[in-house]
């Protein structure tokens, strides 16, 4: 019963890691959204890296410093066609989206005054809300939340009463990692600069699942993590506009992004140096470049075709389960399903379906807003990959009424 | 009994079980027999840090033995926390102190022993010896 | 002609990279000052991790968080016991030494005032100057300077008067990158103890050539990057004693970093995730801690014997050539040697000893302040490896002496 | 002569070596030929950035062509401006910015071509057609 989108079975030889046993039984890996699990194409690009052209990059004269820095831009540029990025240099290589919200968040502290506002969402991860949360008292600056209503969407009628001339930054999240719901971010970004406010958009759950134009979009910023989208871990970037970029005071000092040194005076280099201080994580870029080639050899739109196969098939299947609620069951999201079974607490079937080789995500999510809102400690999330089955979503299934009808 | 009796004990009626569902049914069942918490106590401070659910613990000294009441929002740790305050209630604080928890590994819950901050089980264990530790102070 | 000390046909064998050619030449790589060479046991931990255990960590209820998780932490420990420093949850992982002075330049900002003092020396890489005069921006907080000496050592009697009540915050490497000298730490720390200033100190650069012990040093802070250790890029560490870890604040905000996120108030988490916001860089982290057992495994007191053999051997013969001179040329010294040649440009030799398969590296190795000092444009620097051999030092010297006739 | 003769004139002379260490020779041996900027000149905005070593270059009309001179601290750089200039100066800017820079693969110094930092051909190249366009402008 394999989708007729995609071979799967020749996707799943790729992932040595879904051919493991979890507690004896085949491994359901259903924890996409935490992060994606890692093909042999980038697994071997990051080792060829290091059995043939590992040097420290940028300003070497050598042979391998200069083939490893080709190797370093060539990723850049590869991210910077996948996403339609203006220019190479407005890709900044950061070692996560939670180091690319940082930066953004500190480099405001100098362009904010007293009184001035910034909206974020209510469906945000921490990584967007904390470092944002630092600013404010930083800059004394007002933190307005646009409020989720109760099928987890935004409430877009208080964003707009909300954007006013004082708003400066608005920074939502593309797709919810608890949900799974995307968001109207063409809206939210058309209405803050009607305004003239920066928009940061989170795509951290975005990108494994659709291919978000930077140019269309018009968007300011936009971040992501390797790691959720089969690349490897400790690498990430941070798209900006160039002008905003230039805007921006850097973040961190050190090696590269200086352009002269002294005591006195340091002077800052061009973009994108300028916020990549010292060595960079240069397998992890070129690993990042092999992961976006892999999906692209697949196709996204491949992908979304089975993916919401996926989705369809697990949700109508959940519905059936007795006192079973999905959070954010909405037409417009991506593979994500969070639910909770009345009286259940989601660690117990978190525990339960561990024990059948099913892995599950179960808690906030980073999104304690959200657990706040519904009032409930937490959920269960399976989130889907490319490389999920038919057959997986029927064991995840059966494997949760078991666990319910042992917990009950 | 005193612990090592009681842990032997436990160890015993976990051998019966062939597979991990039965462990795990009468972990839930254990759970059902905790004996609970005096809602009063069940306050922030006695929230045992590091479990993804919520566990409480109280503890009273009676005749120099230490007795522990409990509860949890999710029943597997509520299990977990049953058979710990089983093995550790009633007991000499110095007693607790001494006890070692190998017998965990040997009912088949070893992946509760991890330090990682997914499960509470390690957190449990030094909570119930801060408690001894507390008591011992005193009656010394 | 192997040295005694090390078994180097089988050292060697570790590294692939070492048996590639070079502009059809078989590569000399004496730039591991930059970066060090990566060993198959460090990049088979790597490959392992994706192939086998890959998994968001912390907070996962499922084995595979749960068996990443506990490789993460046992690289930390691993790190822990190599450092000698008191507990696990003072090592922080980072993306490297420079995020590492960042973290902690930072963390002083809210704990300095108008007048306080800091000292750097005058022989520090930028990642040790830039973070703290941005600093220095922030709080009005002044910047002193350890002068160097023609030597290339630091004037300790003009420090000796430079720490007063007022020095909040000393930072100076261990081992300085530019030259090779190691820097009187020990004197440095009991000196700033003695009025209560904080010390770090940059350990970037001897860190592959020694162990620092942090009991011992009774340092405050100590911070190194994997890649300079035979470990990945993308990873690094801060030592921070317990109690000033506490008294810091967080640096970045994001998930794994926070206790209680409400959009109120945040609380933060405990050590060492305070500072650890976002997925950390887990595959970087294992591959860490395999890199710290593989040198362990050869052995620092050997490392010592045959780099020290080098050293000597690479400086006597350079010492013959006429016109060359050697900067730093100090008996305290690891196996680094910076030199120029009288009349020649050191970005001409290293591009001609490229062509020869030989990787030096020139210019201003990130320090600009010591160039200044010398009032050149750069050096050439050649920094050796426990698997470089004498040789390897013999076709430097000779191809050196090719280069210099060609440019004459 | 033109760009796209000089250019086949220089790949013809290179051509005559077998090894590097020739080419090499021969760029330095260039580099001494190199026609000097005037030390007015040889200012901080005269500087061309993303070079290891310094590269100064100054542009100036004559009847229509440009007349580049040059220096650097580097010799084997000197060497690089000097074909580069060899090729470019005394030609209209309109040619200049037509230019190919191809025969640079040819002549064996591939290597200066990648965009990296550490040697500064490609900021080179990228100098003189900024030169070539500004006059150019002025000529339109
Ligand atoms: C002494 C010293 N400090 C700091 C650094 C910066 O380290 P990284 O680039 O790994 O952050 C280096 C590496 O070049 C160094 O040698
Ligand atoms: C929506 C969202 N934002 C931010 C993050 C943080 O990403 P990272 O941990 O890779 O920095 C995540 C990942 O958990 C996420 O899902």
């Amino acid at each position: 019963m394999y989708s007729t989108t995609l071979h799967l079975e020749k996707i799943r030889a790729d992932f040595p890691i879904l051919h493991r046993k979890v507690n004896g039984q085949a491994l359901i890996y259903l924890d996409n959204a935490a992060t994606s699990q890692t093909p042999l194409s980038v697994i071997d690009a990051i080792s060829d890296y290091y059995k043939n052209t590992n040097a420290n990059i940028h300003r070497g004269v050598h042979a391998l410093s200069q083939e490893a820095t080709d190797l370093f831009e060539a990723a850049r540029k590869k991210i910077q066609t996948h996403f339609n990025a203006t220019h190479a240099h407005e890709i900044i290589l950061t070692s996560g989206t939670t180091h690319s919200i940082n930066l953004v968040a500190n480099g405001f502290a100098s362009l904010l005054n007293e009184g001035d506002e910034l909206i974020v969402s209510a469906l945000e991860h921490h990584a967007n809300i904390v470092p944002w949360q630092m600013l404010c008292e930083r800059t004394k600056a007002k933190l307005n939340v646009i409020p989720m209503t109760e099928n987890g969407t935004l409430d877009m009628e208080a964003f707009d009463a909300m954007v006013n001339s004082k708003t400066k930054v608005v920074f939502v999240n593309h797709v919810s990692n608890a949900l799974g719901v995307i968001n109207p971010i063409e809206h939210i970004i058309k209405k803050a600069h009607a305004v003239g406010a920066a928009v940061l958009i989170d795509g951290a759950q975005a990108t494994p699942h659709l291919i978000p134009d930077m140019q269309a979009l018009d968007v300011d910023f936009y971040t992501t993590s390797a790691h959720k989208i089969c690349g490897p871990t400790g690498i990430g970037m941070l798209y900006g506009k160039e002008e905003w970029l230039r805007k921006l005071p850097p973040y961190q000092g050190g090696g590269e992004m200086i352009d002269q040194v002294t005591f006195e005076k340091t002077t800052y280099a061009d973009l994108p140096h300028k916020f990549e201080a010292g060595t960079p994580n240069i397998a992890g870029g070129v690993g990042f470049g092999a992961a976006i080639a892999y999906m692209n050899s697949i196709g996204f739109d491949a992908i979304k075709a089975h993916e919401n196969d996926l989705l369809h098939h697990a949700t109508k299947k959940l519905s059936e389960i007795e006192g079973l609620r999905i959070y954010g069951n909405v037409p417009n999201k991506v593979a994500v399903i969070s639910f909770n079974v009345t009286g259940l607490h989601p660690y117990d079937i978190g525990t339960l379906l561990d024990k059948m080789g099913i892995a599950v995500r179960t808690g906030h999510h980073c999104c304690q807003p959200i657990m706040d809102f519904y009032q409930i400690p937490g959920t269960v999330r399976a989130s889907f990959a490319f490389y999920n089955t038919h057959e997986e979503v029927e064991r995840f299934v059966s494997g949760l009424e078991k666990a319910i009808s042992m917990l009950r | 009994m005193n612990i090592v009796e009681k842990q032997a004990e436990i160890v015993t009626e976990f051998a019966l079980f062939d597979d991990w569902m039965q462990r795990y049914e009468y972990m839930i069942e254990l759970g059902k027999s905790l004996p609970l918490i005096a809602p009063t106590y069940k306050t922030d401070d006695h929230i045992i840090k590091g479990c993804q659910s919520k566990v409480w613990v109280h503890a009273e000294l009676e005749n120099d033995k230490i007795i522990f009441t409990a509860d949890s929002d999710a029943i597997i740790t509520k299990g977990i926390i049953a058979i710990l305050i089983r093995v550790f209630s009633n007991q000499h604080p110095k007693d607790i102190l001494a006890a070692d928890t190998a017998f965990i590994d040997e009912i088949g819950l070893k992946e509760h022993l991890s330090p990682t901050r997914a499960n509470g089980l390690v957190s449990m264990i030094k909570q119930l010896k801060m408690y001894a530790l507390a008591y011992q102070t005193q009656l010394s």
